[in-house]
């Protein structure tokens, strides 16, 4: 069980005002579990990307672990996600193998997409995703859809879809929206607002206040949250699948984030053209969602310090194995060029 | 076996494959009211949870196919052609690119109905006959009916495949007539083509709304003595190359009747194939029958010169045969 | 000078409060004459298509009127406007040629278009139209843009873009609007809710309660007047069009109408559909827009029933006399065909 | 004249025209950092009205960029290819329609910039290469330079031009180095083929990216005695057919390279433009060396193997003089 949360204000934001929900130690530990995993993976990719073990490029969700996890751990197993280019963070926060997610971004055969997809694609169908888009917005459509197929069927699994602040701006979402309120969805739209799309602000190219405030326009909640505080996101989300379940329809959480790293590795240059203080990065910092999380477990006394550093070297070890196992997974063969454009063997022309 | 429209071909083909399999659903704008024809009765017999009147939102809905899709249901979407445009992003990132970047972990049983809705004086903002785009894009099947029982036969296969489909339905064979098999079990086979009739002095490949005109065109030069063969490829991917090299191999020449814009086209396609694998073979030049590469005009004076006819097919035969 | 305006509900919904501004008798005369232009017009397209003497779709705007006309007596012959496939009201409104408006429909040379054209693609640059799109919602980023050059080269000019019910739920008309709301563009979104799209009711496809209300998703004013009354469009546009020409931004117009006729010509048979009830077709039609200025003029004492007899006979006659250019016009020549894909001769391969 | 990347290239030939002509302004993703390289120094040089930021609505701005132009600016628009299914009806239904569709009434004096990022693991999401798409659309110049020079020359002509133009800048190209003029008159035009090395035995016509390599394959034939012409068409809409038609003539032999996916791509219309109009000078069957017909795969033991390269080209065209 955890103490009340008191969160509500921060850099000027109103945000989610923390229920007084019971969270069980089970939920709690799962959810610094998962985000433990998030962040050695991402400081291992960022340690093998500078030593040139792989190609492309990478896009680490330092900082935003609190609302992938908040979200994923008020979902089903049986429960479908999407998500974007960021795309470590969705999978690994939904409960994917972290050998297969570091060997696909190796470009290896026992990757989750064979090698295929690569960094911005880190898509685990066995865990319910459905795609990690690099198109922005591009998977908020197909998430609605999967929510379509659920309510169509008369099923009770639900679905989410988390796309950034950029994101918001598409058509595909304005679209998505309307589509899944007028037919009463059970999807949630999760907008990981993390201040930027590459180095350009929200607030220069979302002309609401709030990205939250655009639900009005859908006639569906629109909810602001810490992001940083996984607490708070799970419980947003419990109250947001409860809707999408009970056939209430959808809703849009707005999770206030940040990016500590640059978009993009490779693109630190960027850092240059200064769109961002160093100032702002040092105080968003301070609220790192690792550190909110272990001190609520520890001051509620879910669990001692000792127990939430074990979970963070177990979580390390993971990803130390997952790499091993990534580096010595082979390349796709040749032949593997021509598999799976279809379901079944095809003359390619 | 009965005579039937082309339309209600479609609307056969549709209505079994929603009876045999609950999956099947349908969707699309004014779908209820059967706005476009082929969707008659649909939601008279299968009500609200299977056929869906959907928001102008083409991204939205084209997208939800695919989500649909991918957790196991079987969506009928049926748009225009010209309207893909505006969800094309759905159809290239999503619809074709999902199974491969995922690795084969996605399969997408999605059908779209693109009706191609030209030769009325539509327009250019209606008139669009896009499948060579999409063959350029790979990853979706794209099949091209040009008679009523392939319109049935194909909508069916279509329907159970498990791959990614646009059907192209060509506006102006939708009123044309032909027997067309009761059987629910009859289907027709991705990448067979069709031999419309047998023939030793040219091959003409006929794409869609092109197939009428190249069988007439054909019935007029067998007056004059000339034997043309008429292939229907039926399916544009998979295409059925070995059907158009062996006749080539035979004939010597290839005339390709296309009703899309000429440049990057199937026609090109095909012709780049024969002159790449059947070169040996060839007697003469290869000749495109092709859409002029305009936009359409509006102006039924100017319209009817754009696409291929009957005797624009003629003519170019005989050029070939010189 | 106009009585003040009294209507405020109708078919139960809120709509525009007209204000107590003064018009002028010319500004109301001409919206007399032009609604009877378009009024004319219409029911000759419709009487000339059932006789075959052109080919294709025509999408009539009898019944709204209103909307085009109120809201273009409010702009400059410089501003801009774009609009839609129900195409025939708007470049009229804005003081379009009826002779080259009808050729275009028959398809000859003389039309606007040279015959390319033909009904759902009335556009008149000369007048400032920026094209009249068939696929929906194409149009309003392109008026959009229109704005962005305005601000861009500090000129006054503003546009204005109609489109309808259906229309909103596309993604361009989200992005276009968040667009000129965050540029602070002069461009004005005027939405002509009709009721349906084809057979489908708005209430089956909006989420939100009103299109205007979609406004406060991209912090503009949105606007919902009675659309029947050229006078309550006029002035909301005057508002409108003072805060675009004075640098403050866009707003969304919603303007409630009703299309008495089908969807487009051609397409009787879905009446048989019964989407919507003889009733209530029978209800708005007592709304006629043209008898709503009729009376207000009348009764107001700005002009006798006369005088506005006389300018629906010369509105006629000019309909009657561009049927006549249009038949007598030829058709385009074949070299047309090549022409007008660039801006110069150029080998089209 | 100096030495210079292709990406600086691009950058001089857009401060060059925007300092030219006050119509000329530049929006798109973060191009006031300049995130892909091309516009860098530009918000420095020319502020905030003439360089703009644009939000992640490619159908918004897209369009945005054709209202402008229609009413007299000269928009420049970055973007990436793969973003351009985003904004696509914007693409199809406005900018490449509505001069033709208007009679002539619209003048669209519009650049978009479609960066094509493929052949460095950008996977299949980030890897399109659609000019063949566009070629079929008809209605936009279409430009590829292959060369430094040629980058800085068409797109000069590109934004002094009135028609809508999609400049295809090759990412493979983007650090390729070599001389270009200083000088602010010079431009290169449109529909004429860049003839790179004059041969006898094969004419090689090379797209984009393929450039470099065929000049290279050129040269490992030519210590072999083998002949190559290799020609760049520069623009593919104009397309210089003469050129390629009167080497063929010369030639008797044709290959073409193109990192498009094959099917339906620019190789594929080049070849049945020479099995038309060339086919009594073709002495051996002409070959496409084009990108594999799949999606783009993200390991970087698979993606080398989709696209043209040196060692491709020299094999097909050995092939061909066989
Ligand atoms: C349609 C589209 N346009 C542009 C891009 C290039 N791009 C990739 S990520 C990105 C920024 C996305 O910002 P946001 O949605 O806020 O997500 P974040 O990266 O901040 O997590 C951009 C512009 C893209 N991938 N897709
Ligand atoms: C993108 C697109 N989808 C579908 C259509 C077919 N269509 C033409 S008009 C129309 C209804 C438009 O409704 P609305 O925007 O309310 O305008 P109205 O016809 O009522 O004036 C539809 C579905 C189209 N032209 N474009
Ligand atoms: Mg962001
Ligand atoms: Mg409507």
């Amino acid at each position: 069980m955890t103490k009340i949360g008191t969160w509500i204000r921060h850099i000027g934001e109103m945000v989610y005002f923390r229920m007084a929900t019971n969270i069980s130690k089970d939920v709690l530990m799962l959810m610094l579990e998962r985000m433990w995993r998030i962040r050695h993976f991402e400081l291992k990719v960022i340690e093998v990307y500078g030593a040139g073990e792989f190609v492309g490029a990478a896009h680490p969700y330092i900082g935003e672990e609190a609302v992938a996890v908040g979200a994923c751990a008020a979902m089903r197993d049986t429960d479908y996600i999407a998500g974007n280019h960021r795309s470590h963070g969705h999978p690994i926060a939904k409960g994917a193998n972290l050998s297969k997610a570091m060997a696909e971004i190796y470009g290896r055969i026992d990757g989750y997409c064979k090698g295929k997809g690569g960094s911005m694609h880190l898509a685990d169908f066995s865990v319910g995703i459905l795609g990690e888009s690099g198109i922005v917005a591009s998977s908020v459509p197909v998430a609605t859809g999967a929510a379509l197929a659920a309510k169509l069927q008369g099923k009770d699994f639900i679905s989410a879809v988390f796309f950034g602040d950029g994101a918001s701006n598409q058509g595909a979402c304005h679209e998505s929206m309307n589509l899944a309120s007028v037919w009463k969805l059970p999807v949630i739209f999760i907008c990981e607002n993390n201040q930027y799309a590459v180095t350009t602000s929200y607030r220069d190219t979302v002309s609401a206040d709030h990205i939250s405030d655009r639900a009005q326009a859908y006639n569906m909640p629109g909810v602001l949250v810490d992001g940083q505080d996984a607490i708070a996101m799970y419980e947003a989300t419990v109250q947001a699948v409860e809707r999408a379940r009970s056939g209430q329809g959808p809703t849009l959480i707005e999770a206030l984030t940040y990016r500590f790293e640059e978009h993009s590795l490779g693109l630190e240059k960027i850092r240059k053209s200064e769109y961002r203080e160093e100032s702002e990065i040092d105080e968003w910092r301070l609220r790192d969602p690792l550190d909110l999380l272990i001190t609520n477990i520890v001051e509620s006394g879910t669990a001692t310090r000792a127990e939430c550093d074990a979970i963070s070297d177990k979580a390390n070890a993971a990803v130390e194995e997952a790499v091993e196992f990534a580096r010595n997974s082979p390349f796709p063969d040749e032949s593997e060029l021509y598999k799976d454009m279809f379901s079944s063997e095809m003359p390619v022309v | 076996m009965a005579e039937k429209l082309f339309m209600q071909a479609l609307s056969m083909g549709i209505s079994e494959e929603m009876r045999a399999d609950p999956r099947v659903f349908f969707m699309g704008e004014d779908v209820r009211a059967s706005v476009y024809g082929a969707a008659a009765g649909l939601h008279d017999e299968f009500g609200d949870n299977r056929v869906l009147n959907t928001p102008l939102s083409e991204a939205g809905f084209f997208g939800a196919a695919v989500g649909a899709a991918a957790v196991g249901m079987r969506p009928i979407v049926e748009t225009l052609t010209s309207f893909m445009w505006v969800g094309m992003d759905q159809l290239v990132s999503q619809a074709a690119k999902m199974r491969y970047m995922f690795g084969g972990q996605a399969t997408l049983p999605v059908v779209y109905r693109a009706v191609m809705y030209y030769g009325g004086g539509s327009a250019a903002h209606h008139s669009d006959r896009s499948y060579p785009v999409f063959m350029n894009i790979g990853g979706l099947k794209i099949v091209v009916p040009g008679t009523p029982a392939d319109a049935k036969g194909l909508m069916k296969t279509a329907i159970r495949d498990d791959d990614p489909v646009i059907m192209f339905e060509d506006g102006t064979l939708l009123g044309t007539r032909g027997e067309v098999p009761d059987d629910p079990d009859f289907t027709v086979p991705f990448g067979v083509a069709n031999v419309l009739r047998p023939g030793t002095d040219v091959t003409l490949v006929a794409i869609a709304g092109s197939v009428p005109h190249a069988v007439a065109a054909a019935e007029v030069l067998a007056k004059e003595g000339v034997s043309v063969e008429v292939i229907d490829p039926r399916t544009l991917v998979p295409l059925d190359k070995e059907t158009i090299l062996n006749s080539v191999g035979k004939t010597g020449r290839l005339v390709v009747a296309d009703p899309a814009a000429k440049v990057c086209s199937a026609a090109s396609e095909i012709m780049s194939i024969v002159g790449e694998e059947a070169f040996w073979d060839l007697q003469a030049p290869m000749q495109k029958v092709a859409s002029k590469q305009v936009h359409i005009p509006f102006s039924p004076a100017l319209e009817p010169l754009v696409y291929p006819t009957r005797d624009s097919i003629v003519e170019v035969i005989k050029k070939t045969l010189d």
